[in-house]
């Protein structure tokens, strides 16, 4: 498998071209081999990492200026983030059998806040981040007690929230976009933490938080019981409704980080157009990593690459010149096949086509 | 017979609040007391009315079909290159159509073969049909043919009732409740209708009872694909164009629809006439901001976001806390 | 049957009166107008609808606002309730060109005068009273033009597109590629949407620049926000945005004029937003049953860097 | 055997799953006009083989031939379509819809191609008027209690005219007068020339219906045989595959002496006019330390309405409780729990499992749900837990990490237990605690409560069975129509008493 890759990796592509695939193609069969769902969606980051590397020669170019480094696989990460951040949040939602689709507009309404609290109550970036994180948490929240206590379904609140939400972050800004140049500020979505985009600092960070609190301590367990049979979970005692109301303030608060992200990369808050259709992008990257919107099992590592395999999809686009109007085609092929991968029924049928009949 | 049953109950509360909004707004704008206005209502949403008569059925399935928008799209494009390349505008509906349904029977063919998520295979179909509609033509594309202007000018009825306007029923209003009545009929009186219920109440049970999944799924979301077609022929009349852009955000708007009209996200309760209301619910609410007119843009939004709140919050108060509501749900709950 | 019921509902409504020599005169202050926008996708559309609703208060007109949010059907439901309502004006700022016949139809058998706005539609003249735009390829043309002149017709350009399928987006594309055409050496490197956004802008640029390295030396943007965000990304790879890389977009809100007083942006084509004083203007007088023009073009120019310092007190957007 | 065509003949099927080979080489004969009983302990293979005579598995090796001709049934539309018509294990109705369409879905009568509401229904009502039962039929299933749901699901099974009737543990929550209502149906049935197939793991039901007996273990055939020709004895032995000694475990003698009798200690449990308007009515109960009562009455009379009213799900609106003395509030689950008391569901598909978690998981939920989530229990502890109990319920699982929803039924039964039996509660409501659970456990169970009780737990009991209920109980309140009736103590806990006792107040029988 490995000979292979280094085949396939032109041979003008440079070290890091060939060390990104071996990296991807070793962590992929590592986990196939101890049968891990987040495999097959990293095999399809693999195929359209090798795509790139065989039609665009500069892809995995990496430059090093003023130590940090820079090129199409940093861009990606740090273009990537807002998708992972939201759909960390969004993952641990589903799990519980819920959904968030008010992420964008709580991403445009954090941005907002952020901006105008620094440009016109003058306050700190720090202290203005920390503002607008507490109000999207707060966001979060507000679905979470609709849903819990009202039992309100997730999606109607939650698409009740994208519309409002989205007004109060025009109300704020006077429906502009605000521009805010602020050094600190700017860090948050254009720095560089050891050579690499502060945005994926962020991003590890809400990973290690959620992964501890959902693998470390039983709340993975809990929530996983309540998304698989949720009435037979408050039976053997599950707290079903505080777990439910935090995981939606969780995702506010995720929603909160990237919408930071999202204003600093532009040192604007632009309440219209950031996150508009975002939720569909987190949404599929969760399920693509192998989270069923049934609920119940939940893979945040999955999570992470299917954001990572979206955002180099859109990539792939922009580098290969595929018309804008065109775009979405490739885009769906992309989508289908990789959800042919990740699903056990269609490896299983294809198996059976290549001869190799086994079980049931 | 019709007999009191709890599970009409989100349907008769949702019933009573729409009547009450109805009212409310019959009350406070003097526009609105028109039979005009009802027409508006009902052309205004007849493609997202028609897409989310659909859309009941794959979600009383316990599916989602997010492709609706872009299929209406599709449909609009095709419509107008044919009618432009020299067809007929009946025979351009009718091959925007047959291709709708057929994309609808593929989406569920993949959907049911390789046990995928609805959701996956439907945003492909989504940016699929979005692309296809632009591969069809980049530029939007005006449909000018006589035949085309009869039915838009011609093809109705005029509505009046005494004391009140009359007013004219254009052929597209026609048509949604025409496939409404279609819908509801099949919903509740055809063994689709059970076998979908059935589906998306328990799909391990309705396998053991020997409901055909998957012929019954292919149909779902062919009969999806149907009602995204005939919202884009719609939509193709109420612009007398096709555009490869339009309907962008219409199948959240059509979920939404259904789902205040109380049915179950999750599968196997619900109905067309829920659906209905949700559907004139969003209508309403949105007619009211423009006729009230003096919001700026924030505002519109937030009104929407506001009054849709409120809605949900008295129907859920109100269906928990009716007697009939008390008492045990036994048994499944999904 | 069809013009017995609107007949009908004509009669019963003397808000509406129809006559087809002309309509009983009014006077501004007495009259009610419907506005639908397009939605508030950016700053020059708030300065847009700004414009016509601080005017519309000057005058004492009642004027109803729809936001369409970007949706057509949106706007062509908000048409058909000022219709129902029995507006006086309905100024319609469409989103796309195409699609309002059957609307405009209505409109014009309910007797209610339409007056257009930033954009014009694809429908017969008769339809509606007067269309007021800025001519948006002689923009594309003329940033096209410019460019050329400054980079002595040798440029490997990316295009930033607006939304796909915007007629705004086709027509700026035309002029820009009518005026290179004439230029052998001029090339479009890429041509990839950013949909009108900064951070799309950005992205794009982003990847593009690390794709062609070295390749590119001038940006086209199709509006103001992408350009500024093709700056930043122009920055961040560590060139000089203004400099090694020649920046050129249409709208000129105040947001370029200060990224030309930086230095970064290199001109911009004039779109001007403030259609409110001349709008009112011609409402004035198809109210009053004068004669109105059918096209007024609302003209634009274009500021380089070195206007920017003059110009950026005097922008009202 | 008597040689004689068979209609239906299973010749050598065999079908694994990873990890688990539930048949081996099974061959299996039904003749027309004949009941027979399909045996064997719990995972023994007896739902597998029913799921490949219904087309849900295909199977691995093997043919079936129905009246001679080979069949391969490939889902269960098509088994229908063949003349096999099956009630599960786990109850499949479609909560949502109501009990007419349950019966009638996928059948419905037409007119004008449209269903026909009134015929449907009238076929409902005829359906269930076979089981002697009178519901009304435009109710929707997710409203009734689990014994009339599964009446409504045999009710299904019989509207079919089928050659071959599978009844998979039918009688596993149904009370002593519904079996026998069953019974009737069945040896009807029969005298039309039917060959049913019946589970069951209460031996008495076994002898009262069936012709032949045959007896799976392992996922191997033991044995086929008249059920005259094989007494109980033997035909346990075959089942466990050992021989019983003196000590036989398969005939309890008698009521044996109750658990612990009342001490005069304070009541763990006092309920006083405890009610849920509308619901149950009030109830009145002092439950010692270490005492077992019994909850009695017909189906519906409100056992399983109390039983979740003490336990908070749906909580009382009027009255009082008191735990060890204390009055305490339960409005959910989770001050039950902290109150010390555990509660075993009677649906396990519903309340019960989580399907899609392992073995380990569900055993261990409500002991890490009581620990919060912060409290992991340490490994080893959780090791030992889930090994213990897995060893002392004797659960068959192929490993701790199996879904548990792969278990069969009664395994799933048993990891529910343990998952209670691990909070060590001070109260434990059991809601038909050995519903499809083979005899061997079914004792295990018994004993361990009797140990439970014997450390001074105080248990609820629900059983329908009420020999159980006898056995096992010191104490017996009557319920009838949801209100609490009377009360059965020490000697006169006897099922026959207890038969009495509901029927002295059935004074108008309800039914027809
Ligand atoms: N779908 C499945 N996947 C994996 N293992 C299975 C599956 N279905 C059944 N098994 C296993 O096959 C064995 C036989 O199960 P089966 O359900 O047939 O037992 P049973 O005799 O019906 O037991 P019970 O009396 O408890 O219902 C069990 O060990 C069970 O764990
Ligand atoms: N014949 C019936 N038709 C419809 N509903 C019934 C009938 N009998 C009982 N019920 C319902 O059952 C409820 C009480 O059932 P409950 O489960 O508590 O009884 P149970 O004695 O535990 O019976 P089971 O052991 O069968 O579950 C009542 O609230 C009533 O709604
Ligand atoms: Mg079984
Ligand atoms: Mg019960």
């Amino acid at each position: 498998m490995l000979e292979k890759i280094t085949e396939a990796a032109p041979t003008n592509a440079n070290l890091t071209g060939i060390a990104i695939l071996l990296f991807t193609g070793c962590a992929g069969a590592l986990l196939l081999l101890r049968g891990r769902r987040e495999a097959w969606p990293l095999l399809g980051l693999l195929a359209l990492l090798l795509f790139n590397s065989v039609l665009s020669k500069n892809f995995f170019s990496i430059v090093e200026r003023d130590g940090a480094y820079y090129g199409t696989p940093i861009n990606l990460l740090n273009q990537g983030s807002e998708v992972m951040l939201l759909a960390i949040g969004l993952t641990l939602v589903i799990a519980v059998r819920g959904i968030d689709l008010s992420v964008g507009s709580v991403m445009a309404l954090s941005g907002a806040t952020c901006v105008i609290l620094m440009k016109e109550a003058h306050c700190g970036p720090l202290l203005a981040a920390l503002l607008s994180l507490a109000v999207a948490g707060g966001v979060g929240l507000f679905n979470g007690a609709l849903v819990t206590a009202l039992n309100i379904q997730p999606i109607i609140v939650t698409l009740i929230s994208m519309v409002g939400v989205r007004g109060v972050a025009m109300l704020i800004t006077r429906a502009e976009p605000v521009t805010h140049t602020d050094a600190t500020f700017a860090f948050i979505g254009n720095g560089h933490v050891g050579g690499l985009p502060f945005s994926m600092v962020l991003v590890a960070a809400v990973f290690v938080v959620a992964a501890l609190l959902c693998r470390r301590t039983a709340l993975g367990l809990f929530m996983e019981a309540i998304g698989d049979n949720e009435r037979a979970s408050r039976l053997a005692g599950v707290d079903d409704r505080r777990i439910k109301l935090w995981l939606y303030g969780f995702s506010g608060l995720c929603a909160g980080i990237a919408g930071l992200v999202a204003a600093s990369y532009i040192s604007t808050a632009d309440p219209d157009r950031v996150g508009r259709l975002r939720e569909l992008d987190a949404i599929f990257a969760a399920v693509i990593g192998g989270t069923a919107l049934t609920g119940g099992r939940f893979y945040l590592g999955g999570t992470l690459i299917g954001a990572l395999l979206i955002q180099t999809l859109s990539t792939t686009m922009y580098i290969q010149h595929v018309p804008s109007e065109i775009e979405p085609m490739p885009k769906a092929g992309v989508m289908l096949l990789s959800c042919l991968l990740v699903s056990e029924e269609s490896r299983r049928r294809l198996l059976e086509l290549l001869g190799l009949k086994r079980g049931q | 017979m019709l007999r009191w049953d709890r599970r009409d109950l989100p349907l008769m509360v949702t019933a009573v609040l729409l009547i009450a909004l109805y009212s409310g707004v019959l009350v406070c704008y003097d526009a609105a007391r028109s039979l005009r206005f009802l027409v508006d209502l009902i052309k205004g949403n007849a493609a997202m009315g028609l897409c989310a008569v659909g859309m009941t059925f794959v979600i009383l399935s316990g599916g989602i079909d997010l492709s609706v928008g872009s299929v209406v799209a599709l449909t609009t494009v095709l419509v107008g290159t044919l009618v432009a390349g020299g067809c007929h505008p009946v025979v351009a509906f009718c091959v925007g159509l047959a291709v709708s349904v057929a994309f609808g029977a593929m989406t569920g063919h993949l959907i049911h073969r390789f046990s995928l998520p609805p959701f996956l295979v439907t945003l492909a179909g989504m940016f699929f049909a979005r692309g296809a509609a632009f591969l069809v033509s980049m530029q939007p594309i005006g449909i000018d043919h006589p035949a085309l202007d009869w039915i838009v000018d011609e093809l109705g009825f005029a509505l009046a009732i005494p004391g009140l306007d009359r007013t004219w029923v254009p052929a597209t209003a026609l048509l949604f409740l025409i496939v409404l009545v279609l819908g509801v009929i099949l919903g509740r009186s055809t063994s689709f209708g059970r076998n979908v219920l059935a589906i998306g109440g328990d799909r391990q049970a309705a396998l053991l009872m020997g409901v055909p999944l998957g012929a019954t799924t292919v149909c779902l979301y062919a009969l999806c694909g149907l009602c995204a077609g005939l919202g884009g022929v719609t939509t193709a009349l109420i612009d007398s164009a096709g555009k490869p852009n339009i309907g962008a955000g219409l199948e959240l708007e059509a979920i939404a629809s259904v789902v205040i009209g109380g049915t179950l996200l999750t599968g196997g309760a619900g109905s067309v006439v829920g659906t209905v209301m949700g559907v004139m619910i969003t209508g309403i609410v949105r007619a009211v901001i423009n006729l009230d007119g003096r919001l700026p843009s924030p505002w519109h939004h937030i009104s929407i976001g506001l009054l849709l709140l409120v809605f949900i919050v008295m129907q859920q108060v109100l269906i928990r806390s009716a007697p009939a509501a008390r008492g045990v749900e036994y048994g499944h709950h999904r | 049957s069809r013009e017995e019921s609107d007949a009908a509902r004509a009669s019963q409504k003397p808000a509406s009166e129809a006559d087809a020599a002309g309509r009983k005169p009014k006077k501004l202050s007495e009259i009610v107008v419907g506005f639908s926008q397009t939605g508030a996708e950016s700053s020059w559309r708030i300065a847009h609808s700004k414009s016509i609703q601080e005017e519309a208060e000057k005058r004492h007109v009642q004027l109803l606002f729809a936001d369409g949010q970007n949706v057509h059907n949106n706007q062509v439901n908000a048409v058909n309730g000022f219709i129902t309502k029995g507006v006086d004006v309905i100024v319609i700022a469409p989103q796309e060109s195409v699609g309002w016949k059957p609307t405009l139809k209505e409109a014009k058998r309910a007797g209610i005068p339409v007056v257009l706005t930033s954009r014009g539609v694809d429908a017969e003249e008769d339809l509606y009273e007067t269309v007021m735009v800025a001519d948006f390829v002689w923009e594309g043309r003329r940033a096209g033009e410019w460019l050329a002149k400054q980079t002595n017709g040798n440029a490997r350009i990316i295009e930033l597109v607006g939304t796909p399928a915007a007629d705004v987006a086709v027509m700026r594309k035309t002029g820009f590629a009518e005026a290179i055409a004439k230029h052998p050496d001029m090339k479009i490197i890429a041509s990839q949407s950013g949909d009108f956004t900064r951070t799309k802008g950005k992205a794009v640029m982003e990847t593009l620049l690390a794709a062609h390295k070295g390749e590119i030396n001038a940006v086209y943007a199709h509006n103001d926000d992408m350009a500024l965000g093709a700056i930043q990304a122009i920055q961040a790879a560590g060139l000089k945005p203004g400099q090694d890389i020649q920046v050129i977009s249409i709208d000129a809100v105040k947001p370029a004029f200060e990224a030309m007083m930086e230095g970064k942006l290199n001109a911009t084509v004039e779109c001007n937003p403030l259609h409110g004083p001349l709008l009112f203007d011609t409402i004035d007088k198809i109210v009053r049953g004068e004669k109105v023009p059918k096209r007024t073009i609302v003209p634009g120019q274009i500021f380089e860097r070195e206007q920017a310092a003059a110009a950026i007190g005097s922008r009202p957007y | 055997m008597p040689v004689s065509k068979a209609l239906l003949s299973v010749e050598g099927l065999s079908k694994s799953f990873p990890g688990v080979r539930a048949l081996h080489d099974v061959h299996v004969e039904a003749r027309a006009g004949e009941i027979q009983a399909l045996m064997g302990e719990n995972g023994a293979g007896k739902s597998t083989l029913i799921k490949l005579l219904t087309g849900v598995y295909s199977p691995d090796a093997g043919t079936l031939r129905l009246g001679g001709a080979v069949i391969r049934p490939t889902s269960p539309r098509h088994a229908e379509s063949l003349g096999i018509s099956a009630v599960h294990q786990e109850i499949s109705l479609i909560p949502h819809l109501s009990i007419a369409d349950n019966i009638m879905l996928g059948r419905q009568p037409r007119r004008f191609g449209l269903i026909d509401g009134r015929a449907v229904r009238a076929k409902a009502r005829e359906a269930l008027a076979r089981l002697s039962l009178d519901l009304d039929v435009s109710r929707s299933v997710a409203a009734l209690p689990t014994a009339l749901q599964q009446m409504v699901a045999i009710a299904r099974a019989l509207a079919v005219d089928a050659r071959i009737l599978i009844l998979d543990e039918p009688t596993s929550s149904l009370d002593e007068a519904e079996t026998l209502r069953l019974f009737d149906v069945m040896r009807g049935l029969k005298a039309q020339g039917l060959a049913i197939l019946f589970v069951t793991h209460f031996l008495d039901q076994v002898y009262a219906v069936s012709d032949t007996i045959t007896v799976l273990r392992n996922g191997c055939l033991v044995g086929q045989y008249a059920s005259s020709e094989l007494p109980r004895l033997e035909l346990v032995q075959a089942m466990l595959g050992v021989k019983l000694g003196a000590k036989d475990r398969a005939a309890p003698g008698g009521p044996a002496g109750p658990g612990g009798e009342a001490s005069a200690a304070e009541p763990a449990l006092a309920a006083r006019g405890l009610e849920r308007k509308g619901v149950i009515g009030p109830i009145e109960f002092a439950l010692r330390p270490g005492e077992v009562v019994g909850l009695a009455g017909l189906l519906g009379s409100g056992r399983s309405e109390t039983a979740r009213m003490l336990f908070g799900i749906e909580p009382a609106d009027r009255g009082e409780l008191a735990v060890n003395g204390r009055a305490t509030e339960i409005k959910t689950p989770r001050h039950a729990i902290r109150a010390g008391l555990a509660y075993c569901p009677e649906d396990r598909k519903v309340d019960g499992i989580i399907p899609n978690l392992s073995v380990r998981e569900n055993l261990l939920l409500a002991l890490q749900a009581s620990q919060g989530a912060l409290r992991v229990l340490p490994r080893h502890e959780r090791e030992r837990l889930v090994q213990h109990y897995i060893k002392t319920l004797s659960i068959k699982t192929p490993s701790p990490e199996t879904p548990v929803k792969l278990l069969s039924g009664g395994n799933q039964q048993k990891v529910l237990l343990a998952r209670w039996m691990a909070m060590q509660p001070r109260i434990l409501l059991l809601d038909e605690p050995t519903r499809g659970v083979d005899i061997g456990a079914k004792l295990e169970i018994e004993a361990l409560v009797k140990s439970l009780s014997e450390k001074g737990v105080a248990t609820v009991l629900i059983s329908s069975e009420l020999e159980e209920v006898a056995r096992n109980c010191s104490r017996v309140v009557v319920l009838r129509d949801r209100k609490q009736q009377g009360e059965l103590v020490g000697e006169s806990v006897t099922p026959s008493s207890i038969i009495q006792a509901i029927a002295h107040q059935k004074e108008a029988p309800s039914d027809a």
